[in-house]
């Protein structure tokens, strides 16, 4: 009875971190506390909070995935050219639907074909980069304006709170009961927990790991659109390296890279711990150089502190 | 009984599956009746869990077809054969470790509520109930939210009986199911197998333990080399009959049985730690006890897995047991109960034999492989090992040979101290025997400890035997007065 | 065959500024019936190396260059050199002997020059933050150079706000938000292209502060001229790197007649705000 | 006996790749054939295989190593920086014990500490670039020129190759001989194959694993120099992606991700397959952005082929 008690309190490490970032920037500086910065926190979180809860599905399933940058930047710029003839619902709804089909080929290529997920994705990091590229010619798309609606959507706010902060609210929620209290959900665990056990079960494996790839890529593509209404334009070099801080942020929330273990809640958790140091040292106005030793040493000391809870 | 008018519960025909070049089943048919246990014997590698995978789905038969209640099936996967009423306990413990006991019971069909009648829903409490009344039936109350991978050996092999006798099924497949169990969970769960008999549910049984067969089984199908060598209904076989059906001919001699010189003290732990441990040279000592009875803490505690404060004196040395580092120094080897930690899997026999004594294959300043070579064959000659290729996958190897490997790590090392878990749990009938006498051999010259819940290899190999009974020694007990009933009594069984 | 081949290296691929250099490039070899074979780097030194030798390796005639480092890949110059063929180095400018033409900018000069208009448009004193580009990048150096010097003679102006990172829209909405809440009563904003200056400027616009944060730009690209136009962006400088790519073909051609052309000729630029930016508008929209 | 052949043939399957790949681009381009061209290769292929052998320490030892890029840069400034006061030798050391430096700090986070190893590294590539940029102050290191044997180095040739692709040839000799034929090398395979097993077996299974980042580093250092000498100074820049490229090359050469398989030289055979497609596009004149969805293409496709070996 000694064990769960302590286990409980050791696997709130990555909450534990992110509220000791807080307070020692609350109190090195009283702007952070300011409602402008919250909201902007929030607001900056969004987008990488969509990624991440993605990501925990793949990192969960015992997967990888580094091909989300990559599908932000597609799913952004077609949903950017959609709109215009197309209207703001077919351009949200063509942004998902091609991170969606990242993810399905990623999940087919992985499950079906048994390639590493490592080596697969990091292709098609590389060749939907391509994509965006030749689709667009690299320059920006929607310069000449995108729908009023649109742009509002990623400026406005709702009951006081950014739209683009309601997204990952509401997906959380749903999120969260998935993976949690559905049988689908369970088999996710399950199959990155112990594939062989699972399949012995009678879970469908590879459908279960093609399906998490999936929900990657769409939730990476609609990621995409979120930031399009951010940038107002689809970027075609947007989501460099979010790949990375998406795994961080998921392995940060305390999931483990062999699979079977994560929540989206923590993930979420993880994203905020990278969000806040970035405007932390902003605020304190950290050397950019420095700034760059700072993050790196709190990821580790973070992850080393989460080490405890195995401890 | 059954009633040969009755149509078989499931049946093979003719199948043929093939790996490669290897057949693993030459045409083989089989069928069970409901209400009939059916065992399938024979020895590592004739093929039994070859056949029950195809039963399960998990592999397709190259040739010949499956038919459950007179229905041609053809399974795509597991999925389809639970489907039709096959549920399998597979021979390798599939557990997710990180799951909770509870969830690990239900994976693959959670009980759901629904909402609104759509959206799905698990019902935990019923899950936790489910879990915990099946784990009952065999008497084991774990706590259903610590993940499977904290429990031990046996403990999960119980949980995956109860995982496998809450789906209510019509056929009931169990590969070697109580290879690491004591003979009470083995009674309860042989209880539970009358019980479901009785409702018509048929049961394939695969054992080593060629007594639990006779014991158990209505009828029984001797494989040998992918083909069916015998059949033979209750009563017409014993153990000894079927051990020479599997190997076409050999008999397991007994103990040397010589009275043992008490040679001198080679492994004294300090007399005043309670329960503490005595090894004198050539002497097979053996520890017996129930599930949670702390043998298993022993081995663990003396080869430094889970190290103690203070020293153990060996050959009179005080040492300290910190890793396995120091106890491999200080003489001592150790095989574990599961060969995934005695074994890299995926390295070739050459490498795992050599792990533990890379540093004495040094010529020169460089690492003399032709030397290596040489004490590798050697050992694969005197130990047997099948096939004779030392850069064979140990993966790739049948479980009887695999355990000789993990004894040829220790010996190439030249150990004076082997401490053994489980040694021949899972292996058959002759290969046990061939492992029999190689610690014989070994005994010779050193020592042994070792942990078995077959009390019948312990009678058989130990010079005595000392009971545990809640992680205390309950009693020590000489060869002179050593049987199995004895023994039983003694471990409050 | 006995199409002229040559060899275009550029530091990146997915720039506003080096597409519209290309597209100058192509433009101009069209009208002299020759090929191009373009090879990207996007920053990494050995990989423009490599690209040139593969150019070289390809049998071109002469290169264009923009290369990432003044000294970084002096081995390409040094391989064109042993293959006997000019190469000609455009915007960004290398140290290597080897280098047969400098098609340059002067970017210190260009930093000095937005660093002065903004002193004069915030009235010579306040808080300024800047958003610098790459680290290390030579190019976004000298402009930050030539600006912090300048800002550096106005005791009255204090810069409180300095970070460094890629040259894309979504780290200038990050990092000026950032700078917003740390300084609500930022008066200028530095960004070191224009599309981190547009996303600056979304910061400041969702901020109220459209027209008391001023926010400046670099390198003229066609949203951030409309962006002057509707006096969301304060200034941009116009490059005009369609007419630099042209330029560079031009002077290879004259290079390759035998022609004896200088070591360096500077290209032109002109800062853009409200004031004139209808008529470079007007004149960008042709090309 | 069957199995043995069949699987040795699809064990090359890396090979078999590499050589369809230059069969394809010779027939296309009688240049590639050239021995311009093939020196061409063989030097840009150097730097990347003297770090795709350290990395094949780190993934046979069942690890992962993303600070290798940054590493590169931080020793390649620090040689550059050495070298005016203590000549060459001193500089080539101090870059290589730099790299060792950043491997023993990897080393210790991970096996020690227990941390995983992707947070690790992804917090000691930021932080290491921090650190660069922080001696170096963001400007390249050797405007004012290197020592002249340095600066040959890294341009000339030895019996008419490269002394830069002589590195590597040395070396790799030298590793094969090290993972193959040493005590130490098997520890690395059976930590790497089973790290459970190999602790039961006496094998000191964190100092191995350390020790593999320890190499890792010190490798990344040495093509650290080799890169300096290529760019005839420190660059703090360098390196970028590097780390995704080398684990790329390692795993094409067949190594598992999970450890405890792989070999230097099929590694230096995935750097091949990684040079020669980049090179073959670029003499192909294929347009920038189709070459990234060729390497994408081809990437998940030689990995997708060496999948047969255990078909
Ligand atoms: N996955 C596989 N790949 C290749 N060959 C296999 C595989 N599984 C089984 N075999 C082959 O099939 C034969 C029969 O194996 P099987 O597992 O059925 O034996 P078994 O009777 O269950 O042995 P044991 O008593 O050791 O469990 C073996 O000799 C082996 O060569
Ligand atoms: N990958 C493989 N290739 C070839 N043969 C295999 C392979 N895997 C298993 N086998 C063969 O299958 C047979 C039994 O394998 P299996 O894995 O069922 O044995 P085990 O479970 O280790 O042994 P035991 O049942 O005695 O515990 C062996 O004869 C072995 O040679
Ligand atoms: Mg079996
Ligand atoms: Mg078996």
């Amino acid at each position: 009875m000694q064990r769960p008690l302590r286990a409980r309190l050791a696997g709130q490490a990555p909450l534990l971190t992110l509220i000791l970032l807080c307070a020692v920037t609350a109190l090195l500086t009283d702007r952070f506390l300011s409602p402008f910065n919250l909201t902007n926190i929030l607001v900056q979180s969004s987008i990488m909070a969509v990624i991440a809860m993605g990501m925990t599905f793949v990192i969960v399933g015992g997967g990888f995935d580094l091909s989300v940058g990559s599908t932000v930047a597609l799913s952004g710029c077609i949903a950017a050219m959609l709109m215009p003839v197309g209207g703001v619902a077919l351009g949200v709804l063509g942004g998902v639907a091609a991170g969606a089909l990242v993810g399905l080929a990623n999940g087919f290529i992985i499950a079906m074909l048994g390639v590493n997920p490592f080596i697969t994705t990091l292709g098609t990091m590389v060749l939907v980069r391509g994509v965006v590229f030749i689709i667009t010619g690299g320059a920006p798309i929607g310069d000449e304006g995108l729908p009023p609606a649109f742009i509002a959507f990623g400026s406005q706010r709702l009951f006081g709170v950014h739209y683009l902060v309601w997204v990952p609210v509401g997906l959380l929620a749903t999120v969260t009961y998935i993976m949690h209290s559905t049988p689908y959900g369970r088999r996710v665990y399950a199959t990155g927990g112990g594939r062989e056990a699972a399949y012995l079960s009678g879970v469908p494996v590879r459908r279960v790991i093609a399906s998490t790839y999936i929900w990657c890529g769409a939730l990476a593509g609609l990621a995409g659109v979120m930031l399009a209404a951010r940038l107002q334009s689809g970027q075609p070099t947007a989501g460099e390296f979010y790949e990375l801080t998406a795994i961080a942020a998921v392995v940060l929330g305390g999931a483990s890279l062999h699979g079977g273990e994560g929540t989206p809640a923590k993930s979420v958790i993880g994203v905020f711990i990278m969000v806040v140091l970035g405007n932390a040292l902003n605020l304190l106005n950290v050397d950019s150089y420095w700034q760059r030793v700072a993050v790196g040493a709190v990821i580790i000391a973070a992850a080393a502190a989460d080490r405890l809870r195995s401890r | 009984m059954v009633d040969a008018n009755t149509r078989p519960a499931a049946s093979a025909k003719g199948i043929v599956k093939h790996f490669g070049a290897t057949a693993a089943l030459a045409g083989v048919d089989f069928d069970v009746m409901p209400g009939e246990v059916h065992a399938l014997v024979g020895e590592n590698g004739a093929g039994k869990s070859t056949l029950i995978r195809i039963f399960a789905g998990v592999h397709r038969p190259d040739r010949g077809t499956i038919e459950v209640e007179g229905r041609p099936c053809q399974f795509d996967g597991p999925q389809a054969a639970i489907a039709a009423g096959i549920v399998t306990i597979p021979q390798e413990l599939r557990l997710v470790p990180a799951l909770g006991v509870a969830e690990n019971i239900s994976v693959g069909d959670p009980p759901v509520r629904r909402f609104l009648g759509v959206i799905p829903r698990i019902d935990r409490a019923r899950m936790r109930e489910d879990a915990r009344q099946t784990l009952a039936q065999l008497d084991f109350a774990p706590d259903l939210d610590a993940p499977a991978g904290s429990l031990s050996f046996a403990e999960r092999q119980l949980v995956m009986i109860a995982k496998a006798l809450r789906r209510r099924c019509r056929i009931l497949i169990l590969d070697e199911p109580t290879a690491a169990l004591e003979k009470r969970e083995i009674d309860r769960l042989f209880a539970v197998l009358a019980r479901m008999k009785e409702q018509g549910v048929a049961i394939i049984y695969i054992s080593h333990r060629l007594g639990e067969v006779v014991a158990l089984a209505d009828r029984c199908t001797i494989l040998r080399d992918g083909r069916v060598a015998a059949v033979a209904q209750r009563g017409a076989f014993d153990a000894a009959r079927l051990a020479r059906a599997m190997t076409g001919g050999f008999e397991e001699r007994a103990s040397s049985s010589g009275v043992v010189q008490p040679g001198t003290t080679v492994l004294q732990e300090p007399a005043e730690r309670p329960g503490a441990i005595c090894l004198r040279a050539q002497e097979t000592l053996g520890l017996a006890g129930l599930l949670g009875s702390g043998t298993d803490r022993v081995l663990a505690r003396l080869f430094g897995v889970q190290p103690e404060p203070g020293t153990v004196a060996i050959n009179g040395v005080p040492r300290r047991l910190a890793n396995p580092r120091a106890a491999i120094a200080a003489g001592i080897g150790m095989v574990p109960a599961e060969r995934s930690l005695g074994l890299i899997m995926n390295a070739s026999v050459r490498d795992n034999i050599v792990l533990p004594s890379l540093g004495r294959f040094i010529h020169r300043g460089r690492f003399d492989k032709a030397g290596a070579a040489r004490a590798v064959n050697e050992l694969m000659d005197v130990l047997d090992i099948r096939p004779r290729r030392a850069d064979t996958k140990v993966s790739a190897l049948s479980g009887g040979n695999q355990q000789k490997v993990v004894l040829a790590k220790w010996l190439a090392r030249g150990v004076s101290l082997l401490l053994l878990d489980e040694p021949t749990q899972g292996i058959d009938v002759a290969a046990k025997a061939q492992i029999h006498a190689l610690l014989r051999d070994f005994a010779r010259q050193g020592s042994i400890l070792m942990n078995s819940s077959d009390l019948a290899e312990l009678v058989l190999m130990c010079d005595a035997v000392l009971a545990f009974h809640h992680g205390h020694v309950a009693a020590r007990i000489e060869r002179s007065d050593l049987d199995e009933s004895r023994l039983h009594a003694a471990i409050g069984g | 065959q006995g199409k002229t081949v040559i060899g275009v290296a550029l530091a990146q691929d997915d720039n506003p500024l080096y597409i519209l250099m290309l597209r100058g490039i192509r433009a101009r070899t069209q009208e002299l019936g020759w090929e191009v074979v373009a090879v990207s780097s996007n920053e990494d030194k050995l990989k423009q190396i490599n690209g040139v030798q593969d150019l070289i390796a390809r049998g071109v005639k002469g290169v264009l260059i923009s290369p990432i480092d003044a000294i970084g890949v002096n081995a390409a110059y040094n391989a064109a050199a042993q293959a006997k063929i000019p190469i000609i180095s455009l915007a960004r400018g290398s140290s290597s002997p080897n280098q047969t033409l400098h098609v340059a900018i002067n970017e210190k000069q260009i930093g000095a020059e937005i660093a002065e208009w903004t002193v004069k448009h915030i009235g010579g004193d306040g808080k300024v933050a800047m958003i610098l580009g790459p680290s290390g990048a030579p190019a976004f150096r000298n402009l930050a150079e030539g600006y912090t010097d300048v800002m550096a003679k106005h005791p009255g102006i204090k810069i409180v706000f300095r970070t460094d990172g890629a040259l894309t829209r979504e780290r200038g909405v990050k990092h000026a938000e950032d700078a917003l809440a740390a300084n609500p009563d930022l008066k200028a904003i530095y960004n070191s292209n224009d599309d981190v200056a547009l996303g600056a400027m979304q910061a400041v616009l969702a901020a109220n502060r459209k027209g008391t944060t001023l926010v400046t730009g670099m390198n003229g690209v066609p949203p951030a001229l409309r962006a002057v136009k509707e006096g969301n962006l304060a200034l941009t400088v116009e490059l005009n790197a369609f007419e630099w790519g042209r330029l560079g073909v031009d002077m290879l051609d004259r290079i390759l007649k035998g022609e004896t052309v200088g070591k360096q000729v500077f290209i032109k630029h002109r800062l853009v705000d409200a004031t004139n930016v209808d008529e470079v508008l007007a004149r960008v929209g042709k090309n």
